[in-house]
């Protein structure tokens, strides 16, 4: 009974829901048959009750911020305050067209330019750009400045960009799309990056750094200004990935680190919703010798207080647009919102109290009988468990802990990121849970380690509890089912 | 604290536990000398009744014209129930389904979203969403780079009748791989790539990029040039208006073997205007190309007990798993949006789809009747359309978008800034959301502004 | 792990949501001491969080028209357009005041005056009042429209409502409050009024008989025009209960039946939520003779096309008000706009496929082994199983197959009315569900009537798959406990 | 067909297994001469686009203006939670929790709710919801006529500072059923019935009635007319403002011994003003009185493991079980009003509801400040308030509105319909929505008109 079908199996020939397409009057005069479709495409033909149904009942198969806690270590799944979306659906935000006049665009103007300013000053940048759709986006942003940046002073022989060997995914791949190779940097015993590796990799041919600060190890890198000193020293550039963003607002500015360009991820430190996936916003921010280079558009402030968008023809050194319009601009609202409700204090406040529920967090699993990656040093808003020892003996991997946290109620940590640690999970409970919700979590997972020392086969079955047992990975990867098909 | 739970008990027993004395304590890995002064710049935290009050009043701000601007961005009307649904928290609130088995509700329905997109591109498989329209036809051209095997050049055939900001950003991104975009002009009485006029030796060409419709609204001769492509063994990438899907031949179908790869934006299903975004990028392609593929892809598989479920999967292809050699760097997509897309699949089906496509095309073709009854009002092109048309005017658009302006009309979009060869020309569109009422009001507006 | 704690249980002493609470200055001056309240009431102290987190996973533990098949006889549980919701929570119909001038008004009250006459429309009455809130209170405005109309014309002895012992509870419990003592008339055994009960009951003493038809019992009333009569001759006047109104849209209209005085149920015919048990709108419709005494306000429409609220100065004979204001107008927005989408043709369609599903359902549930308590009769939009023969051998109650039908993921129908049936189940399956869930529900009454025949416990044990298994009614109403008190 | 899924196959497929050719054929048992012809007065059925345009042309034609009326309805701010919760499918599209295993979300629900009403009155206990304010006060005075056994009389006293409407609807509902209701006047300087002109032997008298504010904002001495009831043998029923509660005395807590029942509006408590409805009754009495409540009520229980649960509760109360016997005909109620009340007591908590309560109060107050500073305008009333004032005016009260309404403004309630003897009186409010220019645009609108 737990079984939902596709939408696609509610489907019958011939059923229309008429109310959403019953008086249209229009034909296809003037288009020539062969450009015709020939087939109409096998959409469902459902019932609106159908698509109503179907649909509710696949989100109540979700978990989410909403429904649990969901400490998804380097994700930030903070409470998305329901205020931001509803202020973001005005119709007369929602309504508007990306062409409508700037005269006429002057409200969302005005919020897009304090949400710039309010950038500026969070991260101690000179300039900051809106427009990025994601952090990747954003990263793909910075690395293309430092590049036309290096380009612009004729500087063409830098063709490498470091990378911490403990980087997200996304810091490498971006490289490569910038037409960069990466070399890897490795991270020594305490999860600061290795400066003496630092030193003999950086060159001539050093384009730049990536870096997350705090890292993705849940560490703040101590000897930042000494690694920004040597990359600079060689010529390259510091890229600052703010994912990690959380921890350290309103402690620490970027821009006071030395960074040259940063983004943000929106939709984890401005509490923007994930959607499953996304959308979210990845703005960057650039010290001054970067600012000629800024995504386009970005919104510019005329000395009558009328803004405007600042395309090419104001930024002719631009490295160009990266969407069709100006990114994705109800999440930039949103985000905006959530600013305006928490103001000066509440950025302060939300690194105070994300690092106050990592360490509290780490504190009583350490008690609880886990091992810390890094025992020895403070967590910032995440900090990382291994399972090292238990994935030898009793053979618990850190893939069975987080499908059986699914069962206690629980959204597993991130597991098996960052590659480096070994059988990890990388906790972040975020400033909005509560004590509570901590320690219901501590005392599941010492639950679950009891289970483990009696019977690790209940955790190899896990999860029991939700609509589908474990899913094997490598069957759909072999054997790849991608899309429905009727049968016969 | 808005948004944060602790009491003081609260805090108290959790720096005791720690061992701490004042959460300060918990930043003294922090060089002192990096520590912030303050965030003065920022104004002080609001309540949400205040916040409400002063969104309120910027969003009532700006004007709400009738829209007769399309360019990419088209307004429709969206069911009701998709944004009651996609709104709901369990959608709203979640990650990307890392843990498939907590996740089964969003990954189900990108199942099933990725089985609509490929039903209306006629292709065999769709990925999970990108971006946006523009960024989604950049992957589609790195994905043609990867996936021409027997293509040395790295040469893209972009026509100039591509949405012209999508053209700005291909070049964004992919210029640092050395990938050389080739304009294509297209046919001065058609605004369509005129096939005779392709170069019968063209070298080796990676892909050519067909639009469908194009940024004029003409429809192309996709057949032709989807065969001219193969012939040359370029691979073809169709840009196509979802909404035209359902009655427009799809890139599937186009040619003897139909194209390779489809992409486009996704604004059109049910997402709103909303400024410009978030919209979605959908990308879709053969099942040959599959491994070449940018982003999150959803498989079925099976439980413990053989019970069918969904996962991501083809991972190796992406940034977490590859880095440096991952297919692209795309982490977070557009997941909310596809889940309305879905929704608004459902509700409209293929007839729904249909109706509305036709209703466009007619109300355009009615818009277009009228305003070319205006003296010096003339179709730019004489070409097929759907959906879109691009005008004459006796006078500079912008100006005459400005007097329309004062008149409660977004009269569409200037043409001459992208396409200073074409003179004062317009770029029209009515959905099916525009009455004959307003199509009137048009028209009378254009004639009073014209005559002044 | 099935549990949600209540709400107080989250709460903790000076946990403050401050996004709702923060910046206000205000103070209790001019207040005397005496009557300030001396300790704050004890509501919930929880974050944003706690109060989403927590309302969202109660609502999963809700079976709803959007999540399951509900197929509640009586109470039309049919599909609540989405439109109607977000069309009805325009600003400015959410925004209004109800004191803000008729000159400001006219955008609603043409709604409401369309709505009204849209429902004289199909009712084929001469006048409707918006007003009652509800059936009941729609039952209330014309069972006290009859006594207002007999004690205009001075005719004060009228103190008995006849009421078919199949009635709906409402309809005894309304006569009474107006005054009246209530004679009961029995159903003979087709299902219809025992016409000579009903002669020897009226008489002198008769103000009205209140007739549901089609009746509780899911067929139509064959000899109404002969109770019409009989009444009617009698002096007394006909009251019809709207509540399967349904099933005859269209098809006939209550005004040609005879009736006098009509509410409706805009929650169940117009399908506007039922929200967990209301708010509901039980407008009420009246032939000629029982103008002069409808609630008030009714809108009125003046010759400039302009329109007006109409009170005591225009209704000087009205029963008078039943609501502060105009009654629960968000609800008739949305039976307003329910109607635009249906229009002439959708509200016939409404009667053939609500008549088609309880057909084909009766049909394929007698093929399935169910005894129809009428199995003479056509079903109109609902109909009757009764588990008299079960509930003797193998002693399965109608109570055990509704409880075990909720594991099969679906709502029960109702249960135990009319009471005049033993063991029943009153099956309305409405016009939105489709022909697979109709299957379906066979499918698993068939499935559940197996288990009864194999092991009668299992279905005495149901449910087993739900938040909790079966609750004890008799303890809750022997040891009250009606709301929640901190221990100690 | 809208909302119908049939199709042409099913409708064969369920003919065949009924038996008959046609869907007419399943109304053979109507007599024929009742056929209705058709419904030809109704309009064609439109589409969600076309019904969603009309719709929005309706909801604009209206005025907006900046509200200060009050008088039972109030504009506060609603947090953006409440309705997105509330609004979720399964609270929305439940029926009343009578299958209570598969109602638990709702049963929990209004469990928490009637624990924070209960909580509010400091009553014992509280029902689920009755429709309005006003019945609600009409069913305390049946529930008062029930509950007090040893008053024969069926005589109530109404204070005519009770909301005008309110006497209205109790005089609809219980008028036939014997009972008197007899006016008490207010004191002509302090708006409140001043307890020295209570009759020193009142007779048989089965309730008073204490408003809490009353009608003209002034707080009545309840200490003082509940021990005066008491003292006679009658119950006190307090009509309360649930937001007043926050901070002023509530009834659980007049006098010696309480009042016997609390009832009110629950419209303050997160309901949109939404042109008068749907709002919602509370009604809380001791736990003497529970068994006279009329409505649902919520017990908590335990099934068949032992675990806690939530039930509908002493139905034999009520009209499905006792019919003509029912302490009241009440069947749906207005759950989906109360669901949102409980999600706005529960974000704003006691805190929360306190500075609303201030903050309304204070505002109030400065209107009257700088109101009363306007020439010709005088408070009516001198005593305490709360959140709500009636002025004095130099001129009718109908003309200041409509004056007023031309400037954006909804100035407030006209008394002199409802309260002819009180001369050119205005009714005025300014919740927390209401900010320091809202007062000040009030102020020098109204010194415009006056002066005109
Ligand atoms: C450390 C880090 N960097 C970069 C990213 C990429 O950001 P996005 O997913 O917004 O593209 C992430 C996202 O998870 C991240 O955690
Ligand atoms: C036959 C019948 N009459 C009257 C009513 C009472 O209507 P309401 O619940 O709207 O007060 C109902 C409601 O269930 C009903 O089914």
């Amino acid at each position: 009974m737990n079984n939902e079908p596709l939408i696609f199996e509610h489907s019958r020939p011939g059923r229309v829901n008429r109310a959403q397409s019953a008086h249209f009057a229009g034909d296809l005069d003037g288009i020539p048959e062969n450009m015709r479709r020939k087939q109409p495409p096998a959409l469902p033909e459902v019932s609106e009750l159908d698509a109503v149904r179907h649909y509710t009942r696949l989100s109540q198969r979700n978990f989410s911020i909403d429904t649990h806690f969901y400490p998804l270590g380097s994700c930030t799944m903070k409470y998305n305050p329901r205020a931001c979306n509803t202020l973001a659906s005005l119709p007369g935000f929602l309504g508007r067209h990306p062409q409508q006049r700037e005269a006429d665009s002057q409200g969302i103007l005005a919020c897009l330019w304090e949400l710039q300013e309010m950038l500026r000053e969070v991260t101690g940048m000179t300039a900051v750009s809106l427009t990025p759709m994601a952090g990747a986006q954003g990263e793909f942003a910075g690395v293309a400045m430092i590049r036309a940046y290096h380009d612009a002073r004729g500087d063409h022989q830098r063709s490498e960009i470091l990378v911490p060997d403990a980087a997200h995914g996304t810091n490498p791949a971006t490289a490569t799309m910038c037409g960069y190779t990466v070399r890897e940097i490795p991270t020594d015993a305490q999860g600061d990056v290795d400066v003496e590796a630092l030193k003999a990799a950086v060159g001539p041919n050093t384009a730049g750094i990536m870096l997350t600060n705090p890292s993705t190890l849940g560490v703040f890198e101590r000897r930042i200004h000494e690694i920004a000193r040597i990359v600079h020293e060689a010529g390259g550039l510091l890229y600052y990935d703010g994912a990690n963003l959380n921890a350290i607002l309103g402690k620490v500015k970027p821009g006071d680190m030395g960074f040259d360009v940063i983004h943000m991820n929106l939709h984890k430190t401005f509490s923007t919703p994930h959607g499953g996936g996304g959308p979210g916003a990845g703005p960057v921010g650039v010290s001054e010798r970067l600012r000629p280079f800024l995504p386009i558009p970005v919104v510019g402030r005329e000395d009558d207080g009328s803004y405007r968008w600042l395309d090419e023809r104001d930024l002719p050194q631009t490295i160009g647009r990266l969407s069709a319009h100006i990114g994705n601009t109800g999440i930039l609202l949103r985000a905006y919102i959530y600013a305006l409700l928490l103001g000066r204090e509440g950025m302060t406040r939300i690194a105070d109290f994300a690092t106050l529920n990592a360490n509290y967090l780490m504190v009583k699993l350490r008690e609880a009988g886990f091992d810390l990656a890094l025992p020895e040093r403070r967590a910032t808003h995440e900090f990382i468990v291994t399972l090292k020892r238990q994935a030898k003996e009793p053979g618990v991997t850190a893939m069975d802990v987080a499908k059986r946290l699914l069962d206690y109620g629980f959204h597993a940590p991130t597991t098996y990121f960052p590659l480096i640690v070994p059988e990890c999970l990388l906790i972040e409970p975020t400033e909005t849970e509560s004590k509570e919700t901590l320690d219901a979590f501590v005392e599941a997972m010492a639950a679950i380690q009891a289970e483990a020392e009696k019977d690790v086969e209940t955790l190899k079955g896990a999860p029991y509890s939700l609509p589908v047992r474990r899913l094997d990975d490598v069957k759909a990867a072999r054997e790849l089912d991608l899309r429905w098909q009727a049968a016969g | 604290m808005p948004f944060i739970p602790h009491t003081e008990a609260d805090v108290a027993a959790m720096l005791e536990a720690i061992g701490v004395a004042h959460i300060e304590d918990l930043f003294d890995e922090i060089p002192p000398e990096l520590r912030a002064g303050s965030l003065d710049g920022l104004p002080e935290g609001r309540d949400e009744l205040a916040v409400s009050q002063q969104l309120r009043a910027h969003a009532a701000r700006d004007a709400q014209p009738l829209c007769f601007a399309g360019g990419g961005a088209y307004e429709h009307h969206i069911p009701a129930a998709v944004w009651e649904i996609t709104s709901r928290g369990e959608y709203y609130s979640a990650y990307t389904p890392y843990q498939a088995e907590a996740s089964q509700g969003t990954l189900q329905l990108l199942y099933e979203f990725q089985t609509m997109m490929a039903e209306l591109t006629a292709l065999e498989v769709s990925n999970a969403s990108l971006y946006d329209g523009a960024t989604a036809l950049a992957e589609a051209v790195l994905m043609a780079v990867r996936g021409n095997r027997k293509s040395k050049a790295r040469r893209i055939l972009m026509p100039r009748s591509v949405h012209p900001r999508y053209r700005a950003v291909v070049e964004t991104i992919v210029r640092h791989q050395g990938i050389t975009l080739e304009l294509l002009d297209f046919d001065a009485s058609g605004g369509h790539i005129a096939p005779p006029t392709l170069p019968a030796e063209p070298g080796d060409v990676t892909a050519l990029v067909i639009p469908q419709p194009n940024y004029f609204g003409a429809l192309e001769d996709a057949d032709a040039l989807t065969d001219w492509a193969h012939a040359h063994g370029a691979l073809v990438i169709g840009v196509v208006n979802p909404t035209a899907m359902a009655v427009i031949a799809p890139p599937g179908e186009w040619g003897e073997q139909g194209a390779d790869i489809a992409c486009g934006e996704g604004q059109p299903l049910g997402i709103p205007l909303a400024s410009g975004g978030p919209y979605f990028g959908f990308l879709c392609c053969t099942q040959k190309l599959v491994r070449q593929m940018p982003g999150r892809i959803i498989g079925a598989t099976e439980d413990l007990d053989g019970q069918r479920g969904y996962v991501l999967t083809l991972q190796a292809r992406e940034q977490h798993i590859r880095r440096s050699k991952a297919t692209s760097n795309i982490c977070t997509n557009q997941g909310l949006m596809t889940t309305a897309a879905t929704l608004y699949m459902t509700l409209m089906g293929p007839q729904g789809l249909a109706r509305v496509a036709a209703q466009c095309h007619a109300n355009t073709r009615a818009l277009v009747e009228r305003l070319c009854a205006i003296d010096g009002v003339t179709p730019l092109f004489e070409r097929p359309r759907f959906h879109e048309a691009a005008l004459r005017l006796p006078r500079p658009a912008l100006e005459v978008l400005d007097a329309l302006a004062e008149r409660g009309i977004l009269g569409g979009i200037d043409l001459s800034a992208d396409y200073p060869g074409l003179g004062d020309a317009l770029l029209v569109c009515a959905t099916e959301t525009r009455s004959e009422a307003d199509l009137d009001a048009y028209a009378s507006a254009l004639r009073e502004v014209l005559s002044a």
